[in-house]
């Protein structure tokens, strides 16, 4: 990453994404139609969801399987707030994603170590590994096992999610991980995973337990 | 109503030149570029910017810009000021299809 | 398509490296400077994952570079490089290029002339 | 390949002319200093030299002047030579500044040369010119 990109996601006042935050406070504490907002049952989000994003994709009791962050926000419209899910990358998804994630910032990517988690990390190491595509790549290939080399002029990175939602200069706007994911399988003339999918919570609670450890800088800007 | 983010110093001795820093949420569609279909989509930019400074004596424009496609989207826009009295800064930011949104900013001077 | 012997041509057209320069510098098309760097200047942003193609024609024989093109994972099963002329035994293909191969077997010759011209 | 490949791969070339050029560069900065000489100096542009994306490009112009009532900057244009527009943003500032330095994020369709112009109230215009890599993207978003 040039050094303009890290100054720009460095500096609040200069972080497209902080936008986002700032629209996903407001919704933090806007009443739903049946009156209640997040903040009804969480309070106030920089001490309830301070280190909350850091621990996701999260198994799901109900669906019986890891879920995004995003879905996690979806799940809490339609049962606490009698509100429809919204659409992949929708903005004011996105915008409490960052509004959240923002509160883990400078934490340690945690996931659950949970065993029923562990069926869905091994598939989602398969599908890292996994060559796919016309191109016939895996995302190991270039990630592991060329990271810091240039892709034509890009310099491939490590693919540890810390930053997510990002506001990458490419799509000049914000996005999720499962969208940069989706790109990636595109590039290689893969059919790409469905957002939401399992698939996509298993590729994604790998590459979180892959980062673990690592410092969450969301919502980050990248190129 | 686009989201803005303005960053103004809240207190500055007077005569000292202060940064101002506005970020908005806007796409800058440039009416040069395709959409998915393959058709260009239509121009949606932000044309004019504009900071007028009350101090209590004077209230006048003391900065202002004309932009173009070619400012990336969601501006940015950085300049200076002399703090000369405590009073408010009034931005407006003005484009296509009716496009007007004002924000202001208190500062103190002493 | 199935080549009796992978090393023989492909087409009965011989390649033309002019079309093959074309094919190695397009991005969407050859892909090839995306990993590779090849002697072609006025392309600038060139890969440094796999080899220079520059020498390609002197350190190979056009059999043995064509054999590489068609399916490089016969040579090497690790190999980065996609296969541009295999149609098969690929996992989740987009729709839009199952059943499909990179290069037309002309696009194959054509990319093998131009690589023999760089001795 | 074939001719019709052939006309193909040519005619997805010949979308670019969406992005092509309008204008030169010289011409530009003429009509906007009303056919006044420019000199070099007393503005400086502040730009990376190599780009790793041109969808958001930091740029600071800063011009060398006391900007009091006798001596100031009215103006900074900053222009660029092979965008589809050759205007990039006109700014318009007087003593009231304190400092002539404006900051703003650009747009960059490929590796070009970016000019600042700045006019004093005295009526003379300053220039600087830069060059930019702008690196290509390898994975460009469907």
């Amino acid at each position: 990453m040039s050094p303009a990109t890290q100054a720009m996601q460095k500096d609040d006042t200069q972080n497209p994404a902080m936008l986002w935050v700032k629209d996903g406070e407001a919704l933090w504490s806007k009443p739903a139609a049946n009156g209640k907002s997040c903040a009804s049952c969480h309070n106030d989000a920089p001490k309830s969801m301070k280190g909350i994003a850091a621990t996701y994709p999260a198994f799901d009791t109900q669906s019986r399987r890891p879920i995004h962050l995003s879905e996690r926000i979806n799940l809490c419209r339609k049962n606490k707030q009698d509100a429809s899910p919204l659409p992949p990358e929708h903005q004011d998804l996105l915008s409490m994603e960052s509004y959240v994630a923002l509160q883990s910032r400078g934490m340690s990517i945690a996931p659950h170590r949970d065993k029923r988690m562990s069926e869905f990390f091994t598939r989602g190491e398969k599908h890292y590994k996994q060559r796919i595509g016309q191109l016939d790549l895996s995302c190991a290939q270039c990630h592991d096992d060329n990271p810091g080399k240039r892709l034509a002029g890009t310099p491939i990175p490590q693919a540890h999610p810390t930053g997510y939602p990002i506001y990458r200069l490419e799509w000049q706007g914000m996005g999720s991980l499962q969208r940069r994911i989706r790109n990636c399988m595109s590039g290689v003339r893969a059919e790409p995973f469905a957002f939401n999918s399992t698939e996509m919570a298993e590729l994604e609670t790998y590459l979180a337990s892959r980062a673990a450890g690592m410092a969450m800088d969301a919502p980050a800007v990248r190129p | 109503m686009a989201r803005a983010l303005i960053t103004v110093p809240p207190n500055a001795k007077r005569g000292e030149v202060i940064e101002v820093r506005v970020l908005i949420q806007h796409p800058m569609e440039t009416g040069y570029r395709p959409g998915s279909d393959g058709r260009i989509l239509p121009r949606d930019l932000i044309r004019k910017f504009s900071c007028r400074y009350d101090d209590g004596k004077s209230n006048e424009i003391v900065f202002s810009a004309e932009l173009y496609a070619a400012i990336a989207a969601n501006p940015l826009i950085s300049f200076h000021t002399v703090a000369t009295g405590s009073g408010t800064l009034t931005f407006l930011w003005e484009g296509d299809n009716g496009f007007m949104q004002s924000e202001m900013a208190a500062i103190k001077v002493s | 398509m199935l080549a009796p012997a992978l090393a023989a041509p492909l087409t009965d057209t011989p390649g033309d490296p002019a079309r093959g320069r074309a094919i190695v510098a397009n991005r969407q098309v050859g892909l090839c400077l995306l990993c590779h760097s090849a002697p072609i200047p006025e392309e600038r942003f060139q890969g440094d994952l796999a080899p220079s193609l520059a020498g390609a024609g002197s350190r190979n024989t056009a059999d043995q570079l064509r054999e590489r093109i068609i399916d490089s994972r016969k040579l090497n099963p690790q190999s980065i490089m996609p296969s541009y002329h295999r149609a098969d035994g690929f996992s989740r293909v987009a729709p839009a290029q199952a059943g499909k191969t990179i290069f037309t077997a002309q696009q194959v010759e054509d990319v093998v002339a131009y690589l023999m011209t760089l001795k | 390949m074939n001719r019709r490949q052939a006309l193909a791969t040519l005619a997805v070339v010949m979308v670019r002319p969406a992005f092509a050029a309008e204008g030169d560069l010289a011409g530009a900065i003429r009509t906007w200093t009303g056919g006044a000489a420019t000199k070099e100096g007393r503005v400086k542009l502040d730009i990376a030299e190599l780009v790793d994306n041109g969808n958001a490009v930091p740029i600071t112009v800063t011009v060398d002047s006391p900007m009091t009532a006798a001596n100031h900057v009215t103006a900074i244009a900053l222009f660029n030579e092979k965008n589809p527009q050759r205007d990039i943003a006109r700014f318009q500032l007087g003593p009231r500044a304190g400092k002539a330095q404006v900051s703003t994020r650009i747009r960059l369709a490929t590796t070009q040369r970016l000019v600042a112009v700045a006019k004093m109230n005295d009526g003379s215009f300053w220039t600087h010119n830069v060059d930019v890599i702008v690196t290509l993207a390898a994975c460009i978003e469907d």
